[in-house]
């Protein structure tokens, strides 16, 4: 068994209009040592036995569904685990 | 972090740089020869956009001449943000229709979503209230994994944004054909409503005035790849510039109402939106509208990200950004509106009388070129065109009637055809009823939404058949209008003028271009024989995959007029009993028909042929039927014929069927596409009074019973549920995308 | 009877409710800024849908943190009538005024046609014009109507009788136990997804949601004419 | 300068109807070794000098908007960070 954690986020340069009214209503509580806010998209995957080729695999679960290439980068983690 | 070095002016000539950001060595030679001088680096950017299809028109200026674009209600024609009909009592609507056919192929959420995003800026820059939005939708055949996503993102797309932004999206069509495969075409249109008096114009009048920047702020959106010409990029930088926008339908919303109340204010003298070429396109057409000059220092630009070039500020197109002149002294009264908001308007430069367009940035001026020349001087073509030799084969053609094993299978199975299934799985992910001022929802001919306040409406609707225009490009066209005057006068409207979208292929290629010429010789024809002038609209070539181009696609969004709420009709049945007429003449005519597709799979031979007269003829009787009060249901015949038409009127109405009985040929009087017809029911008690205003001939009786029969020369060939109807019908898209 | 319409930056059902109030209900009403401190001069508080702060992050949680929303609080506690629609209801459940919170529609898009909706309980003020276990016809349009709480709370709704609305016949977005809408224990806040606002008028395909503003007033005669 | 990164998570007792729907997209792709997906949000707060008690503040940060406790839960991690 094997855990995933899949990290999701705008690329640098594409607007964040989440993370900027997030920002915005931080500051307007009072936090106003928030600079900057991005949103993005966490992801825990949980995986079988098949270890063999898991990142091949990962990586193109990430490429082809979960993360739009277009404006998104993403990473991810994996961790194996055993089941209780 | 400055990754890249400009090129010097000598470079920009001698490597040709230019070429990659789309200018011929003509034209910079010509620019050359205006400036007296080597542009430099930014200068050939401001060039190269606004010299570009996208903001010149330059293919299609001689074809958008033929258009007739005045009428004696037309306030304001094509060149503004948007046009402008009166409507009496002071009021008038505005509206117009763009394409976001490119982004909306490359990330189909977001390209969707910014298209109407534009188009509702469009509207409110001319001072108007957005009242709502349609679209108008091409994709392949829904038989792939793509495919399929782009239309389910596309759908979503528009609807995050409209949804958010708080305007009805109340009407469109959708038309499934390969040619649109690897080219989706995403047409998004919005009308709005105003007063006379706060018509406001794009046009940066009086020296000294100020000019503002409101909205969001400037990131490097947009800068397309190609016209980001720098041997230095690395591929890490080049992802830093992504070619799509992301929408941000909640600033557009502040920014909607805030833009409404600063046109209030006589403080404001000219707003324009940035759409296309952003910051270049609508400083520059603000100050060559206006005859005037502007100076704008771009070091006041509000910036989202470091080390932005004056390239990238002018070449940007972030969404939700606006920009306005405003008289000079009374800047604190705007920026007092937007603050209300939280949205700042910063003052970035000021009207000259110099009609030069100069931009200063660290101190220094580093563009400074005639705002004519980038605007209202651009170059402008004229194409070749040759008639193509596959128009000349088709038109040889005999009409051919397809044969029909089982009329009742077929008719279901042409209920089952994506373009003609009901579309309720893409409208009931709209917010079609916000402002509660839509009537009419999605489901009949056009929308329907009332103007509060006043016992008028407004009816609406986008509509083309790109296969009849593929065939028969003028015939065609005029097909487009008169189907969209049909849906308005169905709905009880007398249609007032159209807007238009021109989607083709490449007009570099003369056949191209031909079919171009002649799609619009067949709707100005249509629009000055049915008085519906052109009074905005939108062009979108290279709509081309792998070298071969969709259908021609000029799609035709027009607004009519409702007097009376007690005109509006809908296109169900509604009472049995009710008497069902035809009216106009049934021909074998399959060219480019849902059926020829079905049964053969491609498209071939004649399109239906029109005669505008007798179009106008019907659709004037059929209105004053309307308005006499005399017409319960009236639906036009398009897509699937006749018996599509029947089918589509039962399924609205729970519990009625219809019994028809029709004479001839029995695959042409059900499903052949002949055009100029509609389907009308009218109380018995009305029978006389109608068949004095309506020529159109009895055919059978809406029935208590909910069965669809149709008997053709006494034999019944279709004698179905409408249960089974309205499962074909509803289930088709949902059943394809799963 | 004076209605606060309060409108947050982002909302969109404001409109609706103004004119539903004026036009339909024949009672006053006036638009309130999301900054505004005093509600004191309103009998009634509507909060509109939308997308208030454009729903980025979750629906209602940024709109919560509006200076009005102490006033709507107070207004609660005085036991004035509060009514949230749509992204009103999210704003409430957010602002805890109303247990629970909402998540995605279960077909995780955009839902926007009529539904109908039962009445499970008339005994309110905001339902006391509803025949008991009325159905009745009012559209829904939202991407997020899918409420959840946990099985305490369901059980104390439930006590307490604060289940106002259910989906009839079908649940169009997974909501637990086809909730609709909820009243606090005090019976005078009540949440509900679907918009009864747009719903005041036979040209507008039913007006069985103006029952619902009438039921509100209703009650606030009935309780006036006692004090008087 | 820190960067904190915030991960906000549905509850395990609450359904997730986005989860649900990737995992069904995974299946129907192929992926049959997915057993469960959840998704969640991940955020990037990038917060100015203030060291001191900058956890009570990210704690009161997290659970009065970043995440909703009826539903969620969320773990963070602060990182201090050099400014370029
Ligand atoms: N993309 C869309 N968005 C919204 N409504 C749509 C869309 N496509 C179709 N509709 C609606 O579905 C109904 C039927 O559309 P269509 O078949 O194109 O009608 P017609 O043939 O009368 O023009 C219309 O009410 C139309 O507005
Ligand atoms: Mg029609």
């Amino acid at each position: 068994m094997y855990k995933v954690k899949v990290y999701v986020t705008l690329k640098e340069s594409v607007l964040d209009p989440q993370g900027t009214a997030v920002k915005k209503s931080l500051r307007m509580m009072g936090y106003d040592d928030v600079n900057d806010v991005r949103i993005g998209k966490y992801m825990e995957l949980t995986i079988g036995e098949t270890a063999d080729q898991l990142d091949a695999m990962i990586e193109e679960i990430c490429s082809k569904l979960l993360a739009n290439p277009v404006i998104e980068d993403y990473r991810y983690e994996i961790e194996e685990c055993v089941p209780q | 972090m400055q990754l890249k070095l400009e090129p010097s002016p000598e470079q920009i000539k001698a490597e040709k740089v230019y070429s990659q950001m789309g200018l011929t060595d003509e034209e910079f030679s010509r620019i050359e020869k205006i400036l007296g001088r080597l542009p430099n680096y930014t200068e050939v950017g401001l060039f190269s956009v606004m010299w570009s299809e996208h903001c010149s028109y330059k293919n299609s200026k001689p074809i958008l001449k033929k258009f007739p674009v005045t009428g004696p209600h037309v306030l304001q024609g094509p060149g503004e943000g948007a046009g402008v009909v009166d409507i009496g009592d002071n009021q008038a609507v505005v509206f117009k229709i763009e394409s976001h056919n490119h982004p909306s192929a490359i990330e189909p959420y977001q390209g969707a979503a910014t298209g109407v995003g534009g188009i509702i800026r469009d509207v409110f820059s001319m001072g108007a209230r957005p009242i709502a939005i349609l679209n108008s939708l091409r994709f392949g055949e829904l038989k792939n994994a793509r495919g399929k996503y782009l239309f389910e993102e596309v759908v979503a797309g528009i609807a995050g944004y409209g949804n958010c932004i708080g305007i009805p999206t109340v009407g469109g069509e959708i038309q499934f054909d390969a040619c649109y495969e690897g080219n989706p075409l995403v047409n998004a249109m919005c009308v709005g409503i105003l007063n006379h008096e706060d018509i406001k114009k794009g046009q940066a009048h009086g020296v000294g005035n100020t000019v503002m920047y409101v909205g969001a702020k400037t990131g490097r959106d947009g800068i397309h790849g190609a016209t980001f010409a720098s041997e230095e990029l690395t591929e890490a930088s080049e992802e830093k510039r992504p070619a799509v926008q992301v929408g941000d339908p909640f600033m557009e919303k502040l920014l909607l109402e805030a833009c409404l109340e600063v046109i209030k204010s006589d403080a404001l003298v000219g707003i324009q939106d940035m759409g296309a070429a952003g910051l270049t396109s609508s400083s520059a057409e603000m100050a060559s509208k206006a005859g005037s000059g502007i100076e704008m220092n771009l070091d006041l630009v509000p910036q989202r990200e470091t080390g932005m070039t004056p390239y990238e500020m002018m070449l940007s197109e972030s969404q939700e950004r606006m920009l306005l002149v405003v008289k000079n002294g009374r800047e604190q009264e705007i920026i007092d509106i937007f603050k209300r908001y939280g949205l700042e308007a910063v003052a970035i430069g000021r009207v000259t009388d110099d009609k030069m367009l100069r931009l200063l940035h660290h101190g220094e001026v580093v563009a400074e070129v005639p705002a004519d020349a980038l605007s209202e001087d651009a170059p402008v073509y004229y194409k070749p065109s040759i008639e193509p030799a596959y128009y000349r084969t088709f038109q040889k053609m005999e009409n051919r009637i397809p044969k029909v094993e089982n009329i009742e299978e077929t008719l279901l199975q042409l209920l089952q055809q994506p373009t003609i299934a009901s579309k309720e799985w893409v409208y009931n992910q709209y917010d079609y009823m916000v402002r509660t001022n839509t009537v009419v929802a999605p489901g009949s001919d056009a929308a329907v939404v009332r103007i509060r306040g006043t016992r008028k409406a407004l009816a609406m609707t986008t509509d083309c058949n790109s296969r009849y225009i593929y065939l028969d490009p003028e015939t065609g066209g005029k097909i487009a209008v008169s189907e969209a005057a049909r849906n308005i006068v169905c709905s009880g409207g007398e249609p007032l003028a159209i807007t238009d979208c021109l989607n083709f292929g490449s007009p570099e290629n003369p056949e191209i271009f031909w079919q171009l010429e002649k799609a619009a010789d067949g709707i100005s024809e249509a629009c000055r024989v049915l008085k519906t002038p052109v009074i905005s609209g939108n062009v979108s070539l290279y709509n081309e995959t792998n070298d071969t181009a969709i259908y021609p696609t000029p799609v035709i969004g027009m607004v009519g007029l409702i007097q009376d709420l007690d005109h509006i009709t809908t296109q169900q049945f509604k009472q049995p009993g009710d008497l069902i007429y035809l009216l106009g003449e049934t021909k074998p005519e399959f060219g480019g028909s849902e059926l020829q597709k079905l049964i053969y799979r491609e498209i071939f031979g004649k399109s239906p042929l029109l005669d505008l007269d007798v179009e106008a003829l019907y659709q004037e009787q059929i209105l004053t039927a309307i308005r006499a009060g005399l017409v319960a249901s009236c639906h036009d015949v398009s897509e699937g014929g006749v018996a599509v038409a029947l089918s589509e009127c039962i399924v609205g109405a729970d519990g009625i069927g219809a019994d028809v009985e029709l004479q001839g040929e029995a695959v042409t009087q059900l499903f052949s596409e002949s055009q100029s017809r509609f389907i009308l029911s009218v109380k018995e008690e009305n029978r006389e009074q109608f068949e004095r205003f309506v020529s159109a001939k009895l055919i059978g009786r809406v029935t208590a019973e909910p069965i669809l029969q149709i008997s053709v020369n006494n034999e019944t060939v279709v004698k179905v549920e409408a249960e089974k109807i309205k499962k074909a019908w509803k289930g088709a898209i949902p059943c394809l995308l799963n | 009877m004076k209605f606060a319409v309060i409108v947050f930056p982002g909302s969109n059902c404001d409109v609706d409710m103004y004119h539903a109030v004026i036009d339909e209900l024949g009672e006053e009403a006036e638009y309130v800024w999301h900054d505004e401190t005093n509600l004191d001069r309103f009998d009634a508080i509507l909060l509109p849908g939308g997308f208030s702060f454009g729903d980025y992050l979750r629906t209602g949680a940024i709109a919560r943190f509006s200076p009005v929303m102490n006033e709507v609080v107070k207004a609660a506690e005085l036991g004035k009538p509060v009514l949230g629609v749509c992204n009103g209801f999210q704003i409430l459940l957010e602002a805890g005024l109303l247990p629970g919170a909402m998540r995605r529609n279960d077909s995780l898009k955009f839902i926007c046609r009529p539904v109908l909706l039962e009445v499970k309980n008339s005994n309110t003020m905001f339902t006391n014009q509803y025949a008991p276990g009325e159905i009745i016809e009012i559209p829904i349009a939202h991407g997020e109507g899918n409420y959840y709480c946990d099985e305490t709370t369901l059980a104390k709704l439930k006590a307490n009788n604060q289940i106002v609305f259910t989906y009839h016949n079908e649940n169009p977005n997974g909501s637990i136990e086809n909730i609709a809408g909820i009243m606090n224990k005090q019976g005078n806040v009540l949440g509900m997804m679907p918009h009864p606002e747009r719903a005041v008028a036979n040209l507008l395909g039913s007006h069985d949601g103006l029952k619902l503003f009438q039921s509100i007033v209703n009650q606030w005669r009935e309780s006036h004419a006692i004090k008087a």
